[in-house]
């Protein structure tokens, strides 16, 4: 198979889901998104069936693992082009990037150390609320609020991560449970908070004294504001992704994996269970407070509603969906437990029954997720799967 | 042979690729208006009823045939939810053709609007969030905020009136929930019964959803107030009337203001209802239209009754169609005409002040006798035939 | 008297569970260079012995020592550090890794790259563990050469006898100074039971100092490699020394066969 | 003052029996199959529907006759309906994962309680409005001095009490219950026994079930309003009350209950503010057994086994 045939495929698939993605986004009417959705999951199922196109394709992603990725980072680059002349849809991309900034934090503890966490959700509240509080009672700009946010969801992280250390599984869910409901109703009822109204008009973060609410105008074509903010958040994602890969391919991720696989063995090889568990929760619960920074900014308000235990059962969803210990899949996970929900508005009634739904057909019959996690592969060493 | 195939299904590809994503023309010239409301979650019931009253005005309106272009409503869903509601206002702004836009049940999701719509220019009539700060402060920063009912503070101060001045009720005792609505009730409440030397005995706060009263009912019983007034919607607030009465606390009147004003209530908290005085926005016996109002309603057999917001939804959207008359389907022309109308509308004549809020104040005070909101004035309590609690 | 030829000293280990009493006061040595045998009916208590010298049961009463220090109350981290390494009966491996992270992790010990360099320093890390993965395949080919050739297979989808040779390749690649193997013959059949034995032997010679201790039910099989053997039942020590005397011993006659 | 003190505890009693009902459906089902049924709320408030829908239609088809037996009648249909909606919920989303990772029933039971929810408000007439269930408690009740205990309490907790011995004497008197507890020690040595695994699984969420339902019908009876939103916070605090009181011990889910009510009803009382996080505090409770004492007031000491 030559290396050429090999990137070739692997452009082709990209394009496709580029295509299938413009497609879906911009028409309207009900029916016809139905279609492009079918014809998704008819690719899907085909390329599911193990035929030469998913061996091909396999080895493409092996083999040109970095090309792929930069085409497919170029490819999100040009994709709110497609948007211009609407906002709301880049909007929507935005928020489909910041859910998968918190799902891939969620994945350390759920993927990597297997303790379930229900509190994802309110760690992206605490986040949110530590920089909208800064930016809008101190005044202060957005950088300082996002590293104001990262430091008090760390600590939050230890908070919610010390009473996990002796629970298990039912008990641990139990414990995230309690500390959701209870950051949840904190938030609600103190007066700091701004209580129930939430805290509004957050500003828009600021680069080299430039503010992103208003748009620029490059070579003529004037970028909307949003489309700024866009490619902030994907450069955050970017960011996050490259950190997220580098924990999880060093000796932190196999120890994570040690733990979630075998505690007792863990043990028994010297592996001391607490620094580990809490890393994971600190880690998980930062990648949430930077996301929940990026979505009050994007609202410019923010209230005890966006950290609802429906969000955190969201990205719980999200990395069922996608695939339990692989970035990739629960990037694609959140994106699409966003994408679509938002376009079938017209059957709003039945969002949350479709999510409930989908998780149940996922955990029978795709309980790996969508993109299965793959076994840790080393340069210099051959060997077979 | 495998390449020529290849590439040949790349080029077919890419060609129903263009094909589709460019489809749909420009149709003939249609004018929007988006209206934003709670058509999902808690507050389905008010969002659904103001949506008809809305969609009734923009049928009418076409059918007068005054307007050379289609006008067609835009409703989109906010499920009080802050978040989604910022969706929906950014669909409606990044639609061009849509003109003004009327919205929002729940204060805290209009804050999280308010701030898109300035920043496109889009005009945004309020017809349900009584919030203090939507137009005290946002509307007085924002030409384009303009709202159709009244203030949160003028039914408090109305009911307050009534209860101490007219009534002269002494000890009370308030009963608020943890939402913004239920916040804005304690505040104003506070202000309204101090200011006319009222005790407040006691002050509790209950969350939305919150189902066991008891507790704090026995509380209340050992203070003893002779008024309880709760401040929440109708789910909690018949809850809480039924757990009264179960609780022996009959000689107590119980009150509230327009969160209370459904018939849902009555339905829900059956014969425990009888004897709750509230206050509503909106005096619509002494307006002529409002019987043709209601029959308009009913041949249009919407599915959802009116709800008590539904007279202001109708006057939303009359402000906006005339304003829309006088100066065309163009946004900026449109803030200022809605901000300087003077509109002939259901519920008397609208004018704005310089925070955008309606000067229209009548209120109408109502108490539930034999499971229905009857006017104070027609009621038996009135003429006296029933005593309420002392 | 600190006799520096004892690697591991158990005086009168005590453990019950409730009432039941598992071990009942056993004293128990390991000698470096040595390879003891422990036998015994099943439920004797040979695999809780295990679990206490590890440190996974907490014992009630009696006192380990190991290179004379005394490692009673250290808890199961503290006691693989000081080169005490285990294998399980279940064969607990970490069964969604493959075969080759199994044995990487085994090495978790050893000095590595720290947390911090994992951000900023990440080829280190990657160099340093690509060294380690060759170190596993090395120990892996010596044990079974096709598991090195599948060393990208899951755990879980190894058979039960790979599964024991992985787990005592990740034990070694520990570089322990005691090695307690938890029965690693069990579901082989007598080639491959030889074949493992073998391997032991020829593990003692290339470890100086090294103390191992197997596990086993079966007699035949600890006679070609242990030189001193100790046999339980009902958690007590019934009899010790080479295997010669244990097999002419009344009582562990009865123990294994039952009262004439 | 002491008067208040003593009908708090009445109001505090009250909302243990609820409490406390759920909570003995999570122990029975984590004692069988060490899995926490995260959708058990749901079952209490399926119930609550049920119950309502029969006691409508038997008001309207007979008007004018409340008797005790329609009332028996309606609630052992909602029982028998939760029952085997009980016993669906296992087949769909447990048995399939006996062996997986413990996780999974977790989301999966989670799920279903979301499903059955959100069936309600959509197909229920008018489902997503609050609900009336019919008044059939004459008002009224035992006036001691000043202390008023209404008739509608004294059913509940005659009701409750009843169960408590009902559950006490299957458990330890009847063959279904030593079954039951076989199978809760040793799956695989239970089936090897011939004790058909499968129906008594079957048997225990049918049981566990009804007992929902019957703390539904008197969630009913006592609220008189309810929603298809509140089962999923009832399935919360009867999961908390199980584990304080001590997962798998059917007494320790009891005084789970009562301890969760108590700490709720003495907070909103006597604590300024403390109405609106009363909450707070019962998860807060909760939190610290889950620290202190995971194995809760009368649960064994769980050991890990190697």
């Amino acid at each position: 198979m030559k290396k050429g045939k090999l990137l070739l495929i692997g452009v082709f698939f990209e394009l496709l889901l580029l295509a299938l993605i413009v497609i879906f986004l911009k028409i309207d009417n009900f029916l016809q998104s139905i279609l492009i959705f079918a014809v998704a999951v008819g690719i899907w199922f085909l390329l599911a069936r193990k035929t030469r196109m998913v061996e091909n394709l396999g080895m493409a992603m092996e083999e040109k693992r970095k090309e792929l990725l930069l085409i497919a980072l170029l490819m999100v680059i040009i994709l709110p082009f497609f948007f211009l002349n609407n906002i709301y849809i880049i909007h929507i991309l935005i928020l489909a990037l910041i859910y998968a900034i918190a799902a891939v934090g969620l994945d350390f503890q759920m993927g990597s150390t297997g303790m379930v966490n229900f509190a994802q959700g309110t760690m992206l509240g605490i986040g949110a609320y530590t920089s909208a509080l800064l930016c809008t009672t101190f005044g202060v700009s957005f950088w300082i609020g996002l590293v104001g946010a990262i430091i008090v969801s760390g600590i939050f992280g230890v908070i919610l991560g010390l009473p996990t250390l002796k629970t298990k599984e039912y008990h641990l869910s139990l414990v995230t449970i309690a500390f959701a409901y209870v950051g949840y109703l904190l938030i609600l009822n103190m007066k700091w908070t701004g209580g129930p109204d939430g805290i509004a008009g957050i500003p828009k973060p600021k680069l080299f004294g430039f503010s992103l609410s208003r748009s620029i105008d490059i070579g003529g074509i004037s970028i909307p504001g949003k489309m700024l903010y866009f490619y902030l958040v994907l450069l955050a994602l970017v960011l996050l992704i490259i950190v997220a890969s580098r924990l999880k391919n060093s000796w932190l991720g196999l120890t994570w994996n040690a733990v979630r696989d075998d505690e007792i063995s863990a043990k028994c090889y010297g592996i001391r269970l607490m620094p580990y568990k809490l890393l994971s929760f600190v880690f998980g619960s930062v990648f949430a407070g930077i996301a929940g920074v990026l979505y009050a900014h994007l609202v410019g308000f923010i209230s005890t509603e966006s950290m609802a235990f429906s969000v955190d059962l969201l990205l719980v969803a999200m990395v069922i969906l996608g695939g339990m210990d692989n970035i990739a899949g629960v990037i694609v996970g959140a994106i699409l437990l966003v994408i679509i929900p938002e376009k079938f508005r017209s059957i709003q009634d039945f969002r949350i029954l479709l999510y409930a739904v989908t998780l149940i057909l996922m955990l029978v019959f795709r309980p790996q997720g969508l993109i299965p996690k793959k076994v840790r592969v080393y340069r210099n060493i051959s060997g077979n799967r | 042979m495998k390449r020529r195939g290849f590439v040949m299904f790349l080029v077919v590809f890419l060609l129903t690729f263009s094909l589709l994503a460019f489809a749909g023309g420009q149709k003939e010239k249609v004018v929007k208006i988006a209206f934003i409301g709670p058509l999902t979650g808690p507050n389905a019931a008010q969002g659904m009823g103001a949506r008809n009253s809305f969609e009734l005005a923009i049928r009418q309106a076409n059918a007068s045939g005054e307007f050379p272009y289609k006008i067609e409503m835009l409703a989109l869903d906010d499920a009080s939810d802050p978040a989604v509601g910022a969706n929906a206002a950014n669909k409606a702004v990044s639609d061009p053709q849509v003109v003004a836009a009327a919205g929002h049940w729940n204060s805290p999701v209009a804050r999280a609007t308010i701030p898109i719509f300035h920043e496109n220019g889009v005009a945004l009539v309020i017809w349900g969030a009584i919030g203090v700060d939507l137009t005290d402060k946002y509307g007085k920063m924002y030409p384009e905020i303009t709202r159709v009912c009244p203030k949160l503070d003028a039914e408090n101060e109305f009911l307050a009136d009534w209860l101490l001045t007219k009534q002269g009720y002494k000890t009370f005792y308030i009963i608020h929930d943890t939402s913004s609505y239920g916040k804005d009730c304690l505040t104003f409440m506070k202000i309204g019964i101090e200011k006319r030397g009222g005790k407040i005995l006691g002050i509790d706060g209950v969350n939305v959803g919150e189902k066991d009263f008891m507790p704090l009912l026995t509380k209340v019983k050992e203070k003893n107030p002779q008024v309880l007034y709760y401040g929440g919607v109708v789910t909690e607030a018949a809850l809480l009337r039924v757990q009264i009465v179960k609780a022996g606390l009959t000689n107590m009147l119980y009150t509230g203001i327009s969160g209370l004003a459904d018939q849902k209530f009555n339905e829900v908290a059956g014969s425990a209802a009888e004897g709750t005085v509230i206050v509503k926005p909106g005096d619509p016996k002494e307006v002529k239209g409002w019987p043709a109002f209601v029959k308009a309603y009913k041949d249009a057999k919407f599915n959802e009754p009116m709800g008590a917001y539904g007279q202001y939804a109708y006057d939303a959207a009359g402000v906006i169609l005339a304003a829309l008359k006088k100066v065309g389907p163009d946004r900026k022309k449109l803030v200022s005409a809605i901000r300087n109308i003077k509109y002939k509308g259901l519920l008397g004549t609208y004018t704005f002040d310089d925070t955008g809020q309606t000067t229209l104040v009548s209120m109408t005070l109502l108490v539930s006798q034999d499971g229905k909101w009857v006017k104070w004035e027609d009621s038996e309590y009135a003429s006296g035939k029933r005593k309420l609690p002392r | 008297m600190v006799d520096n030829k004892k690697l591991l000293d158990a005086r009168n280990v005590v453990m019950n569970f409730g009432g039941l009493k598992a071990l009942d006061g056993v004293n128990v040595h390991v000698n470096k260079n040595e390879i003891l045998g422990l036998i015994g009916p099943n439920g004797s208590g040979k695999t809780t012995f295990f679990n206490v010298i590890t440190g996974l049961y907490h014992l009630t009463d009696g006192e380990v020592s190991f290179e004379g220090e005394n490692i009673t109350d250290k808890t199961p981290q503290e006691i693989a550090r000081l080169g005490i390494i285990r294998t399980f009966q279940s064969s607990r491996l970490w069964f969604e890794l493959s075969v080759l992270d199994n044995v990487i992790l085994g090495m978790y010990m050893r000095e590595k790259p720290s947390l911090f360099s994992s951000f900023f320093k990440y080829n280190r890390v990657r160099s340093d563990l690509e060294a380690k993965a060759e170190e596993a395949k090395a120990i892996l080919n010596e044990f079974n050469p096709d598991l090195a050739n599948n060393c990208y297979k899951r755990a879980q989808e190894l058979a039960l006898v790979d599964r024991r040779r992985v787990e005592i390749c990740r034990a070694l690649v520990a570089h322990p100074k005691l090695l307690l193997l938890d029965e690693p013959s069990a579901g082989m059949d007598p080639a491959e039971t030889k074949e493992l034995m073998d391997d032991i032997k020829r593990v003692r010679k290339t470890k100086k100092g090294l103390g191992i201790v197997i596990i086993e039910h079966d007699m035949t099989v600890i006679s070609t490699v242990a030189e001193r053997v100790v046999v339980f039942n009902f958690g007590k020590k019934i009899a010790e020394g080479d295997f010669s005397q244990i097999r002419l011993n009344k009582e562990v006659r009865e123990a294994y066969l039952g009262k004439e | 003052m002491f008067l208040t003190f003593l009908l708090q505890l009445k109001n505090s009693i009250m909302l243990g029996c609820q409490y406390s009902l759920i909570a003995i459906g999570f122990t029975l089902f984590f004692g069988i199959l060490n899995v926490v049924v995260f959708c058990h709320g749901d079952f209490y408030i399926f119930a609550t529907f049920a119950g309502a829908t029969f006691l409508l239609i038997f008001l309207n088809l007979l008007p004018g006759i409340v008797s005790v037996i329609l009332i028996a009648v309606a609630l052992f249909i909602a029982m028998v309906l939760t029952g085997f909606l009980g016993v669906v919920v296992e087949k769909v989303t447990i048995k399939p994962f006996r062996k997986s990772n413990p996780i999974i029933p977790i989301l999966s039971t989670l799920s279903a309680g979301t499903i059955i929810e959100q069936l309600l408000k959509i197909f229920y007439p008018a489902g997503s409005n609050p609900q009336i269930f019919p008044n059939i408690i004459p008002a009224g009740g035992i006036n001691i001095g000043e202390f008023l205990f209404g008739t509608n309490e004294i059913v509940i907790l005659l009701f409750t009490i009843v169960i408590f011995i009902f559950m006490y004497f299957l458990i330890k008197k009847t063959k279904i219950g030593s079954n039951i507890v076989a199978i809760s020690q040793d799956f695989e040595a239970a089936s090897m026994v011939g004790i058909n695994v499968d129906r008594y699984v079957s048997i225990t969420f049918f049981i566990g079930a009804s007992l929902a339902a019957i703390a539904g019908f008197m969630n009913g009876i006592y609220y008189t309003v309810f929603r298809y939103d509140m089962g999923a916070m009832a399935g919360i605090k009867g999961f908390s009350a199980s584990v304080v009181g001590g997962l798998g011990s059917v007494f320790g889910a009891v005084i789970g209950g009562f301890l969760m009510a108590f700490v709720e009803t003495f907070a909103a009382a006597y604590i300024p503010g403390g109405s609106a996080i009363r909450d707070v505090f019962s998860f807060v409770v909760v939190l610290l057994f889950l620290i202190f004492r995971p194995s809760g007031i009368l649960g064994e000491k769980i050991i890990d086994k190697v």
